[in-house]
């Protein structure tokens, strides 16, 4: 089979699968105004669920297999792109997308952390096509959350400015716990180390419970974020094509640099296509939790629809497919 | 019945900021206050909807008191909404028990 | 072993099956006011999810056995019964049951649509005795949820009324969407779509969150009927003898004359029974929510404690075996 | 503090009609509001109470604005409960930053 | 708009006493209410936060109607007051037709 | 191995079991102030689960191996003991706490009362080890949750005083129906007496959902424990160093106790163990419910911080297999 073939019938697959699937029927069921709903605390638990099931599988697998150089490299390479690539989305955002200050730093915040549903996505995708990656990417996800987060505030200059007024200062501390102990993250990081402490004993007591329910648990969410997709991209005014160009256009750039990057250290064709798809990823629930404390005067308008409504649908249909077959072919 | 006039506070505000406020108020002498959760609203900030993806809840929080803490309240709150969302509205109440708030 | 006696063992089975008891243990705890309550979240999430397991696995199946002839008969003879059926309950609710326009019109679209839960009750009872039936049904099912409503409209002559008001008009929109693309009609055929197009290999990454969960997910949710159903009836003033009668011989009568017409269709015994339990079955959920925002003025007191208070667990708890052992008789 | 005089109106009405309301509000003046979700209740229409299988639930809109705005809303909202459940009412509630209502 | 003057009480009490406060608000002679429920807070007797384990939620009972319910109902809440955690608020709202409330 | 090389073992299996480690993830959590937080209602439903596991598949098996004379001993027996528990730890809080009348009551119906979860966590700790134990403890779990809060409401003099006012003798039969219908006794003995009348016909449609899913849920229920118990210990300055050492002496007691009875009635080795497990186990939802009725003048910030902030963490970390380690002591 040709690459061209090989990547087409690899898209194709992806479309097919049902958490793909459900996202679309969420997001045409919002298109079309349906008042299909998913209770809010559900959706919150199935996203813990899944934060669960990732770290603690991640943690088992990276027991298993010693916590190798790669881990090492894979995540101080991930920490470098998640801090390094806020400050070239500013600049993209800025010239190119013709936001203010404070919205391009926010923006940026989200393009350079990840979204944990994005690298739920593209793990089961590589794990449908039979290609391997390591444990310990669940614990790179995890390191990528915040050092966006930082970049942003220091590009914002929010640190300071936050001092600036008796009442911002009072927020600090709840800024900072929002950056370094955001629930995702403690979380993730969390079931990880639960993962590697309890190992083989663990995952065969939790087995069907963190296996064989995730991929149900990722339709429901997905539907979900189809919903919500779907009414952000709707009202959206604040959108125009540039920044839509940016939305689809940074995923592409930022996997290919993760992906050359994975290349030269010599990580897994599993991994650095994990990788790519990270660095694709915009983040929506970190980033605007901690964007909303810091740079409260950034349009979360602008941030969440881009992130939600145009990267993620974007990485869920076509990029992850296509961010692996670039690997495959630098792997080749 | 004895009624006594009292001051009641309705803070909208981001979830992020409930724990602040609360202290607030209780350093401004408000013996007490109730938070509730909305689902959906809009403002100057633009819309939000309580989802369980984006989590833009606001909240609001009840608070019945003295006049003059309300007062010094309000000059924290008027601080406060110079750099974030929220709206806060003030009305006269008569309560039982005038010596609890 | 004779007639009777395997439809007295078939009633007893189904008596002992643990959504049925859960059901029971909810109308107790309901009826001596404990202060159980299933949160509300969780109860509409588990809706949410038997309705997701119940097209799925019906696309799936349908996939698997090929869009026959049967499902085009099934569901054009389903589409009818639910449009034709609202007439007759009209009638007999105005007469018989003395109540007004509105309201006998309001609870005529409730006994003409269908109820999700039945249903699923319906065709675990099928499964547990090894009756076999048709995936499609799944989609009959959502196919009978809608007619009755417009039925209902044309009845009450409300698209008329509804344009009246200055205000009324407003919800016009608001009315069509929530009539033909309500939530559980969404998620219904949406997750059928979504099965068919997946098939056996969906199937098989959603094994076991689509199978081994159901009826667990079935008994907690009924747990949560059986509590609706006890507060329906204790609060219910509105309720007498005629209308009980009603909201008992009905699904009886609607019941025999879905049988009749699927045995002279010559669809399968299995499905014959699904067909007999869905025009028996009351909706609860597509149907008040449609009569809300277009009847007003109709008493939701008489259509809900009606729909959930009697008919439901008259179905779950005599009516599904009964209606299974009138059509082997029929079947002969 | 500078306080101004605004109207407070809290409506109380059935899930569905809340998009209608809203854009009413957004059309007689209203430059926000925020909607509760309630639990039970009871009127004339019968008593309800939020539960996962039937979905009666009323919604709280709170909104606060210029008493013009107020007004026109009464107008709508009078022929829209002449048609469906619900109730308002109308107070005084002071606020800062009165530009912004 | 032809606008009654009304007595809204805003009633703050444990989940456990609302079907009582019900009952009591509809003997007193109120014709509806609504409730809500709180996601924390703080009084007297200590803070309080909705959890999934600990059962503390307090609710809102909201009720609008004739002055003289109002002062009915106090009487009997400044009574329960005496045992129980809670607190009521008595304001003044315009309601539209008069004659339900 | 030696007696107490084999009780370290035990206690080091014990903390790396993945639900102990997640409590302990969710206690750093709480007490870092992350703002990781379990719905809400995601939590109820969570707890409703697992008393409908513990109770079915008590029921089940109790079924199985008969209604024995051991139920009926091990059941006299629990009652006994939670009825007889208050009276003692009343005494203790009293004198030695130095708690008013009031609040004193209250504590000493949430120690003589019982933990679903800890008992929970007590039977995997059990079957982890492979130590067999009989289905009906999940009827004394159920039957031990009542009286002592009868007998604390003596010792209060509460049924008097609660005629005191004309306000609070409306409340007497909320108090009576919260008393002996919570929702927890209710969903646990009915689930007990389905699984009893389903038998194994039922498990096998439950299987699954009852068993391959319990500890996962266990794990998520114990994150949200974790984060509960923190707060608490944080707000809670009317805790000094005697009532800690009670909240920690008196499960230590009261285990033993247990264990001496269990042992001179011949129960198995497993059902002492379990039945110490409860009879240190302290209520954190029945007692409250009923205290706030009943006694809303005692100090919940003391009952509450106690038996969540303080006995249940010790139960669950080093209570368990204590108990369990002086049960073999004793059955040598
Ligand atoms: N006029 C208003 N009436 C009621 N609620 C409001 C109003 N304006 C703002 N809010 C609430 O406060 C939030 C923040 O307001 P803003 O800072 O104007 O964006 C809004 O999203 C609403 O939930
Ligand atoms: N007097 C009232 N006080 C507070 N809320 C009310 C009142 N009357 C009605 N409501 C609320 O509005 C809903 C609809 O009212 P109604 O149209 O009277 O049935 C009720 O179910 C209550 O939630
Ligand atoms: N001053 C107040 N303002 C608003 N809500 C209050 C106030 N005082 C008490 N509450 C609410 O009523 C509950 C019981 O009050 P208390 O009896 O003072 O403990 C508190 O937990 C709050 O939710
Ligand atoms: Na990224
Ligand atoms: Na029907
Ligand atoms: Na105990």
């Amino acid at each position: 089979m040709g690459a061209l073939e090989s990547i087409v019938a690899g898209a194709a697959a992806n479309l097919l699968a049902p958490a793909v699937l459900f996202f679309a029927l969420g997001a045409i069921a919002g298109w079309l105004k349906s008042d299909l709903t998913i209770p809010e605390q559900a959706a919150k638990t199935l996203a813990l669920y899944l934060m669960v099931c990732i770290g603690f599988k991640g943690g088992v697998e990276a027991r298993a297999s010693g916590l190798t150089a790669e881990l090492v490299s894979a995540g101080g390479f991930g920490l470098l792109l998640s801090f390094a690539a806020p400050f070239a989305a500013y600049a993209a955002l800025r010239s190119f997308g013709g936001l203010d200050r404070v919205t391009a730093a926010a923006t940026a915040a989200h393009y350079g952390s990840v979204s944990v549903v994005t690298f739920a996505a593209g793990s089961e995708y590589l794990r449908a096509i039979g290609v391997e990656f390591g444990g310990y990417m669940a614990a790179v996800l995890a390191l990528m959350e915040t050092p966006a987060i930082l970049a942003a505030l220091l590009i914002a200059g929010a640190p300071g400015r936050i001092q600036a007024s008796a009442q911002s200062a009072r927020f600090k501390p709840t800024l900072w716990r929002e950056v370094f102990l955001n629930g995702a993250a403690v979380v993730l990081i969390g079931s990880f180390v639960i993962g590697v402490m309890s190992g083989e004993r663990g995952m065969a007591r939790l087995d069907l419970f963190v296996n064989a329910l995730f991929q149900g648990a990722l339709c429901l969410f997905l539907l979900d974020m189809g919903l919500v997709a779907a009414r952000r991209l709707a009202e959206a005014p604040q959108l125009n094509v540039r920044l839509i160009a940016f939305a689809i256009g940074w995923p592409l750039l930022s996997a290919n640099v993760a992906l050359l990057g994975a290349h030269a250290l010599h990580l897994s064709l599993g991994d650095a296509s994990l990788l790519a798809v990270l660095a694709a990823s915009a983040s929506y629930i970190a980033a605007p939790a901690a964007m909303r404390i810091a740079l409260p005067k950034a349009d979360a308008g602008v941030y969440l629809s881009l992130s939600l409504g145009v990267t993620f649908p974007f990485n869920l249909l076509v990029g992850i497919p296509l961010y692996h077959a670039a690997a495959r072919l630098l792997y080749g | 019945m004895k009624l006594a006039t009292r001051t009641k506070l309705e803070i909208f505000v981001e979830a992020h900021a409930v724990d602040e406020i609360e202290r607030m108020l209780r350093g401004m002498g408000f013996r007490g206050c109730s938070v509730f959760a909305g689902v959906e609203g809009a403002g100057s900030h633009g819309s939000w909807r309580q989802t369980g993806v984006e989590e833009a809840g606001m909240r609001l929080v009840v608070t019945i008191g003295a006049e003059q803490a309300a007062q010094a309240a309000l000059v924290w709150l008027e601080n406060y909404f110079a750099a974030y969302p929220g709206v806060v509205a003030l009305s006269e109440v008569k309560v039982l028990r005038a010596e609890r708030f």
